[in-house]
């Protein structure tokens, strides 16, 4: 990474200590993890990007029913998408967060082989994504706030979920959570594969764990494309930069979330009460804020991601190249 | 359809097709071959099988809006290389000779113009530029034709023909979907809508965003209009495909899509549904 | 038809009349029309109802399609219900009436075998009602009133549909109806079936053509529960009163759109123009409410629907019955 | 499933079904007998295949609002005859009937009350008056239990146990499906919530009504929940029907219902609801 994306994350840093964006016990410990972070961030390995991939795919690590169980107490699951079918990849529900009612979101890998089947590998099928848009629009009529839990390799490629209509029916759930004037909080917690991972991640505050990945495309799929084999996918990752260092540092995601050492996987609860922790803490700083303002910045916050230049001439490339403010 | 040309001379020119690719103005479907003013009067339309070539985004902005009415926006965006994307070239090459291909900056075209007399914006992509795919000048150009529309009062006219994001901008061409996403919603709430043309292929990226947003939405005859494509699905689930999987026409039949309309029936049904939305709801009328 | 019946009827008729509910050329018409219509009601024969019934299902009778390319221009058909797929039983689409846009809503029979059985006899999957639904949430988004021609013999009854959620369907697209802040305004073109009529017909104003029928069964379904034998239909409809002017007198409908001697079928161009008066003149008097009392008003008025009576003692029948005021 | 129970003596002293009907204490799917109060005890769940019995409008509320808490509303409302409704009876009739053998009023029975210490309102349906059907007076009781909702800023519980809409009352009944739509609205617009319990059976008019509005919906285990019922699907369409057509556990498959919740846990999940969905959404924690 260059020093230009250093200069973000030292800048990022720097923000979120002036604005206390995570308060309370975890933040230090998060603050001196992303010091660490950008300490490595001169030089970080193909080999260092790669773990975060491989942590993030971890069969040990937490998925979205183990959080839920812990952070959320009266949990009850909501099935089915008033329409069609229940998409066991999809799991939405209400639950009380600290004394308040959220509506949660999330997708659900199995944890053995027969569940791994039943929730299709956490990859959403149209209906998933209409059963969280019912959800949501449940939520906004009783000003519940919603948590969204991101965990997909994507959303799922399969003939039928392309009749159903994937292609929009993840363009809908995004559309809805850019109208919703309720507060949205989503955490990327394993993998933030693409189109079915952005689905529910239109929020006003982005977490990522520490060991997530978030990616336009996966590792492999990158590789097959570009080098013609999926054998390069090292390569690929290092060229994605899908981890949450260099993620935070494009200004995707807001905070990262510390994990235990070693990994969510090592230990559940404290994965879980940290996870807790930085959840409240953003719904606290969001929770004063009016539902027209939140609904205007969350999109505003959208609106300005991504970099590009101005050129005064039309064929070439520029060479005063004036990079977007972020 | 038209009335079915003589091409028996082209065809005896045909040219040979170069590392196995059909000369692009050989019809794919029925062979047919075309001189390149041919080729223009019809719309990019083989005359003979109705099939729909690929149109470049200024042929397509010359064939919908009424003449000189176009006025370009943002034409000055360029690609920036934020990750210094290396596979087996850098970005920064591949852009430098996209546009020198295709004399274009990115891979979509804005401005305003107007369609049988209705002012309106319009978003056009251009497959000839990677492949169409969505980056963050894709994504800029896009929300600015929605803020355009909607200072102007107007509808939006988004055509599209597009792989999906451009991967090279790893998760910020992600993030092109939530925007421009919102920059419809905003367009919406401003009182404006947008009518959206899928040409082939609408697929990946921007079938997941803006382009299933339209308040209307029309395909051209034969277009893949799939979030996944069909050599993925096939790779991933071994499954069988449809015939038409994919397809405009199997769009139509899943209620994803309100009507195919082919590239000669466009233009007016465009002004239709233009003056259907313009505030007075009698425009032109 | 009793006299109270006939009291409410002679009610509305003199409401109508004051606040000139429907104006122009065709009320003059209606009103005597509905005169001759109360003169009859003394004493309506089981025949009469029964001839009711045959002209509202009469195979050359105007269907919506009919009538929109009549009444509407510049009218776009749009297709498909954005999930599933497109049902051809249900129209939907945008045109213009007096050069306003409209969102125009429809069952549609077929008109040959190929063509009925295409459109499924005008019976609505699930699906049609959801076309129905995102159709009507644009026409909110932008203001366009909407029209509701309402045509089927019922909700389809068959597997798919259940699996499909057909009560569910049904159920949320009135919620919808009642949730628009635009003018609705409904008429009951030919046969007004039950579940299947009511999901598109809860509107500001509802309309019924002198000949149509509306009824919350078929006179076959109600002969073949009450006397088993489908036979003693003629019988069943005296009993539901499923014509105009009863359902008028009942305050289910606001009006009777008048027909051409004979039946809408003798002259469809003429049907068309009385169907295009009244709705035209229904939209003019509802464009001046703003949406939020609309919606009220919307409500109220089936809020109000239905006869009954108190009784002080709980287990006998009242002695002293109370009619609910309309 | 609770543990088996010794029903030995009750099979013994099986009633002689009567008119070919089973006796109502006999379990329709396994044959045990009961005693009275060994389905009251059971809240007519039968302990051996765990087949729901009906359960009448005041058993239910028995079962779930805690003791004393229940304070009847709208009982006084009788149905009028606005049409004359005459087959081979006439409905008059037929309603001095129902009352008599039901010692209802109507077919629905709405109050305030608390479940699990949590206030709310409810309204049930009783089957047994005239097979729970439709008519003025459930459409206006369950309108006013939606008020009374709003108005104490209380959730309101539905239990559906319906045929239909009340076909003597013609298009008035109808009108119910409408009226009680907009009361659901109107209760959800004032901030309330709304669960919806579907007993055996919730179909036709009451599916297609409120019992669907319900911002979670819950069904009892083997609950015939469809709009056609199977007989008429198979007359009509001559359609091979599915084993489960309809019944509660194939609607959880095909997305319309949330949970299905057996009787006996019904109490603990609806207070858990009721928790969720109170104003401080942290109450009785
Ligand atoms: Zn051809
Ligand atoms: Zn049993």
């Amino acid at each position: 990474m260059a020093r230009e994306a250093e200069l973000h994350l030292r800048d990022r840093l720097s923000r979120l200590k002036s604005i206390g964006l995570l308060r309370g016990a975890s933040i230090s410990g998060e603050l001196a993890r992303l010091q660490r972070q950008l300490e490595k961030t001169s030089e970080p390995t193909d080999q260092e990007i790669w773990q975060h991939v491989e942590l993030a795919r971890h069969p040990d690590r937490p998925y979205t029913l183990d959080y839920v169980e812990r952070i959320f107490d009266d949990f009850v699951e909501l099935h089915g998408d008033r329409a069609r079918a229940e998409d066991p990849a999809m799991i939405t529900g209400l639950g009380r967060l600290h004394g308040r009612t959220i509506a949660v979101l999330g997708q659900q890998k199995g944890r053995d082989t027969h569940d791994r089947i039943r929730r299709n590998y956490g990859m959403t099928y149209p209906e998933g994504y209409r059963k969280a848009m019912r959800v949501m629009e449940m939520a906004e009529r009783h000003r519940f706030p919603v948590v969204s839990l991101v965990d997909t390799p994507g959303a799922y490629p399969g003939v039928a979920a392309e009749q159903h209509g994937q292609g929009g029916a993840i363009a809908r759930s995004q559309a809805l959570m850019s109208r919703l004037t309720v507060p949205i909080v989503a955490c990327v917690i394993g993998e933030g594969g693409s189109g079915g991972a952005i689905a529910i991640a239109l929020a006003d505050r982005v977490l990522m764990q520490e060991n997530a990945m978030y990616s336009v495309i996966s590792p492999e799929g990158c590789a097959a494309i570009l080098w013609r084999t999926g054998e390069e996918r090292v390569k690929a990752a290092a060229a994605l930069k899908p981890d949450a260092a260099h993620t935070l540092a494009l200004g995707v995601i807001d905070a990262i979330v510390p994990e235990p050492e070693g990994g969510a996987h090592t230990n559940w609860d404290e994965a879980a009460r940290l996870l807790g922790e930085a959840l409240q803490s953003s719904m606290e700083d969001l929770s004063a804020i009016p539902g027209d303002e939140l609904r205007r910045r969350r999109r505003a916050r959208f609106r300005s991601l991504g970099v590009y230049a101005s050129s005064t001439v039309s064929t070439d490339l520029s060479t005063e190249e004036t990079p977007t403010p972020k | 359809m038209a009335e079915r040309i003589d091409i028996s001379i082209e065809h005896r020119n045909v040219p040979e097709p170069l590392n196995d690719k059909p000369h692009p103005n050989t019809c794919p479907r029925c062979g047919s071959h075309y001189r390149d003013d041919e080729l223009a009067e019809n719309l990019h339309v083989c005359p003979h099988c109705n099939h729909h070539f690929a149109v470049r985004a200024r042929q397509r902005i010359a064939q919908l809006a009424d003449e000189g009415t176009f006025e370009e926006e943002a034409a000055e965006l360029r690609s920036q290389d934020p990750l210094e994307f290396f596979d087996v070239r850098a970005y920064t090459e591949r852009l430098v000779e996209a546009e020198q291909k295709t004399g274009q900056g990115d891979a979509m075209v804005i401005g305003g113009a107007a369609i049988e007399r209705v002012p309106c914006e319009v978003a056009v992509m251009d497959f000839a530029f990677m492949g169409g795919s969505m980056g963050s000048v894709v994504g800029e150009k896009f929300c600015r034709a929605c803020e355009s529309a909607a200072g102007r009062g107007v509808t939006l006219v988004s055509v599209t023909a597009s792989g999906g994001a451009r991967m090279q901008e790893g998760i910020l061409s992600l993030m092109q979907l939530p925007k421009t996403v919102c920059a419809v919603e905003d367009l919406k709430d401003a009182g404006g809508a947008m009518i959206s043309v899928m040409g082939h292929p609408t697929t990946a990226g921007v079938l997941a965003s803006f382009a299933s947003l339209g308040d209307v939405i029309v395909a051209e005859p034969g277009a893949l209009l799939a979030f996944t494509g069909p050599r993925v699905v096939q790779q991933t689930t071994r499954e069988k495909l449809p015939e038409d999987f994919g397809l405009a026409e199997s769009n139509v039949r899943f209620g994803h899509v309100d009507a195919i309309v082919g590239r000669r029936d466009l233009r007016p049904y465009l002004g239709r549904v233009l003056r259907l939305f313009s505030k007075n709801g009698a425009h032109g009328a």
